[in-house]
């Protein structure tokens, strides 16, 4: 394992360090328990927004944080869902008399510490659950899909929805909406290294790709020979479209997303080839992304996101935001 | 000849220790079906609770099971981390005032735990989670001492741990795996036999 | 080789059609010769401050143009200078009567095509060659220092200066202060691999790292046993504030950057470390950037530039900029 | 017997085959001590020749040669970009006026592309680069016959470029290495000499 770290056990919380020290104008670090606040919490009237999850997907969550977007981030250890006294302190530090919403990317670890968390605090607190990753099959009788690349859109739109003035009921509805016309799929070409593991999630032949892969270095739905670029943004793209479905007319956000070590110059190729599969179905990509939001350490892939768009999810994305992951309008 | 406070800190122990030394595998288990962290989470778990016990010296068996309870529950994080956190915490109060544990104690506290378990993470039998050690662990969980209880309890965990291997997982990380979760055993499942195994050679000695 | 990619040959074609779309609202982009412009150029009355370089280190250049940055960039093939036709486009289409600054990094070839480019151009356009890499010794027989992350707030401090108003000959008189006050030093836990050579650009076994690494692959000038996080930074630390030489009561800007695969939760981590060590000798941090800047494709490591600062050029770097990777104040 | 428009084009798409050939040689020799794009960039600079000399046909060696210049400094990029650039343009303006190139021009036209190599690139003899292959090229070029000067030519840069293999580089992007450039051969050097054996090897025909 190469990593310029210090001890796999201390990366967080000297990450954390760092955080603090770079971002001093944006954002307050508790470290015990660790919670990423904005620096202005708690926002008077304001229904307080929290996510969280594990660390190594930076910049969410932390990098989220900020006026428009996120009041406070719970960061776990690395892949490890955070603890219900995490959510209990950021909960306590942003609450400005509005009650707070939950975003919770659904793995079992997330929802049931979220839930506990929900359990323990007095403030009115309602918990969104993104699941846009059609890469798995949702049943009742499973886990469910995971929450990926839709998360950075929700946190977005809620955030703005929050900004403005929406109250918890209002802003629960906004989520609600987000989550049902997300949809993300990802690829790797290379596992991340976990600090603690040592050596890579799983081992992938120098002639293969793992499709269907989460966030968390699992292993995909399907390992398959490694194709070009064409045939990656197509193998992605197919299943976001017939899942919910996209169809002709429809107006997108298209968020192309490095999985960590994938770099720029090959993620706009990909943005590129995508742009044009969706032009070819009459399918109008009028907001994008492009660049490593939702990442998985040093995994080498990408993810694309789909989200339908209407007036209103257009004008709180664009809405101003103001943190050290996105910013503009301020 | 019942289990006392102290007892149960000295299985605690016996435990944590069983936890670090499963470490690695723990984290080889999760690798090839999750994210690889079970093991990581348990040790830093479990050593939390050493420091709590050192801190606190609870004086019954329901609040050494409940600093258990509320320190995995604040440092494990994960699945694991709220489910065998609510798991001790209904098998603390299951025991809520007894001063020593005897066979049925243990068997109610174990019947609670597994309760809790389902509550929270409401998996079923054979859907490759810790469900499938801890479900045969309590319906084999019969005998008139502690020792016997524990024993038999860790021995059906097992066959329980072993029988997660060809199955798919429905519940947990590892189903976004589907068919390709088969042939490997449920780290949760394993860690859960591994705990049973600690009480009952505490238990026996 | 494991890249998202159709054909080597047109890696940088096809990510140029990908920063198009997605960025159409910043930028135009002339694809023969390669440039990227800013939307609205030419800006009347403004000097065009114009940079490019090699493709492969994105966001530089092509994602610092716009308000506030850059006029124009023209990108080469994968870590190859671009070419005089490009320059001399870009001028062309910049030029709004004040001049134009080339911001050139110190390599043989960027020099020389610079060079040829200026003259073959009407404009009246001046050059400032950055050399901030102190890895590598200067001398009056060698090609002299690279330029490396120092080159990022060279653009922004230089942009900013243009975009208030200076004349030509103020906007160089303040490139060459940033660049007389700019230090930079990087280091390798992994090659990249550029497309068309198809192999990592140098061979590092698992327990060594590169010390003193370009932003091109170079092999860096000595290879060592990989340390931990707080080996590294100091290893990279101290060369720079000797050199300069950086001393007690200074107020430097601190920038923190990954050359690709390196992740943010290890750069927030090494940046503590940095801020830690600046802060035991006295060293003001007053400014920082923490990110993925100034890379190398996928290379693993990272590189620590410092430039020490006066409040001109804190007002310059405060001030706004609205570029696709770096954006704030508007 | 000289070198007449079209003989200069038959060398010179023999020089683009040579580059193509030799690519992933260069590539190799550049990524020891460079960055690795050597030879990718003088093939496509060679190839963008060959579409020009298609679509142009230009009349005279001059022509020819200014053709090459303007075509490599605007598709090359990088340090061989306008060094070799330089050089065919300086040894086109040499020859302006000749229908056929006899011995003495092509000596005339070597010595002004060394000319311009060094006033662009400013690199002295053993500062490990393509001038020390086209310097003794250089001195050595003499001879009766086109052939001759350029068999001469292409021996004397081929040690040229044999001998850069034990210097320290002092220019270009070796230079960054300082001791460690030690004991790789310049990829400019040779492929100057690649250059000039092609050239050779059709005046000989
Ligand atoms: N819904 C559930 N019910 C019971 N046990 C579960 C459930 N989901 C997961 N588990 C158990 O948790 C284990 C994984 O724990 P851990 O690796 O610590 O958490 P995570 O999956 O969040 O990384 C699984 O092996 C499984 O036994
Ligand atoms: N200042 C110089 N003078 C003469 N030749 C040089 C100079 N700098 C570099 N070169 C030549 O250029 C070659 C490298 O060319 P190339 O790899 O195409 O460019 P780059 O170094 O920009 O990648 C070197 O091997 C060397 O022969
Ligand atoms: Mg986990
Ligand atoms: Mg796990
Ligand atoms: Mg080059
Ligand atoms: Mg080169």
């Amino acid at each position: 394992m190469k990593k310029i770290i210090n001890d796999p056990s201390t990366v967080v919380a000297e990450a954390l360090r760092g955080i603090e020290l770079a971002h001093g104008d944006l954002l307050t670090v508790i470290h015990d328990p660790a919670v990423i606040l904005r620096a202005d919490a708690p926002v008077q009237g304001k229904v307080a927004i929290i996510s969280g999850g594990g660390a190594g997907h930076e910049p969410l969550h932390g990098g989220f944080v900020g006026p428009g977007m996120l009041d406070a981030a719970c960061p776990g250890a690395v892949f490890t869902s955070p603890t219900p006294d995490q959510m209990q302190t950021a909960v306590e530090r942003t609450d400005g008399g509005a009650g707070a919403l939950f975003i919770v990317k659904n793995y079992t670890g997330d929802v049931l510490n979220f839930e506990t968390a929900a359990e323990l605090v007095e403030t009115d607190v309602r918990t969104i659950v993104i699941d846009d990753d059609v890469a798995v099959k949702d049943s009742l009788y499973t886990a469910g899909r995971r929450g990926v690349g839709g998360t950075l859109p929700l946190e977005k739109i809620v955030g703005a929805a929050a900004d403005r003035g929406d109250d918890l009921d209002a802003v629960l509805a906004v989520a609600q909406r987000v989550v049902d016309n997300v949809r993300s799929m990802g690829m790797a070409l290379a596992a991340p290294t976990v600090p603690h593991v040592g050596e890579p999630s799983f081992d992938l032949p120098d002639d293969e790709m793992e499709v269907g892969i989460g966030i968390h270095g699992e292993p995909g739905r399907a390992r398959m020979p490694v194709e070009n670029a064409d045939g990656i943004v197509a193998r992605l793209l197919e299943p976001i479209l017939e899942d919910l479905p996209f169809t002709e007319g429809d107006r997108v956000l298209l968020f192309t997303n490095s999985m960590g070590a994938t770099p720029l110059i090959e993620l706009y190729l990909a943005h590129g080839i995508a742009e044009r599969l969706l032009a070819d179905r009459g399918i109008t990509v009028e907001r994008r992304l492009v660049g490593p939001y939702v990442t998985s350490l040093e995994m080498q892939g990408m993810s694309l996101t789909l989200l339908k768009l209407d007036d209103q999810m257009v004008e709180l994305w664009d809405a101003p935001v103001q943190t050290a992951g996105l910013r503009w309008g301020r | 000849m019942g289990c006392t406070a102290a007892d149960l800190v000295t299985a605690i122990r016996a435990v944590a220790d069983t936890v670090a030394e499963h470490r690695v595998e723990l984290i080889q288990l999760d690798r090839a079906i999750g994210d690889g962290d079970h093991g990581e989470n348990l040790d830093r778990g479990f050593k939390a609770v050493l420091t709590a016990l050192d801190a606190a010296t609870p004086d019954s068996p329901a609040a050494v099971l409940k600093t258990v309870a509320t320190t995995l529950i604040s440092k494990v994080g994960g699945a694991a981390g709220p489910l065998y956190g609510t798991a001790f915490l209904r098998a603390s109060t299951a025991v809520k005032d007894r001063g020593e544990l005897e066979a049925a104690d243990v068997v109610e506290a174990l019947t609670a735990a597994l309760g809790g378990v389902v509550a929270r993470g409401k998996a079923e039998l054979g859907d490759k989670t810790m469900v499938d050690a801890l479900d045969p662990a309590v319906k084999a969980a019969t005998g008139d001492s502690v020792a016997a209880v524990l024993s038999a309890a860790a021995d059906a965990a097992e066959a329980g741990a072993e029988a997660t291997v060809p199955l798919v997982a429905r519940k947990g990380r590892a189903s976004y795996l589907g068919e390709r979760s088969a042939g490997h055993m449920d780290p949760g499942a394993r860690s859960t036999m591994l705990l049973l195994r600690a009480f009952a050679e505490v238990a026996a000695r």
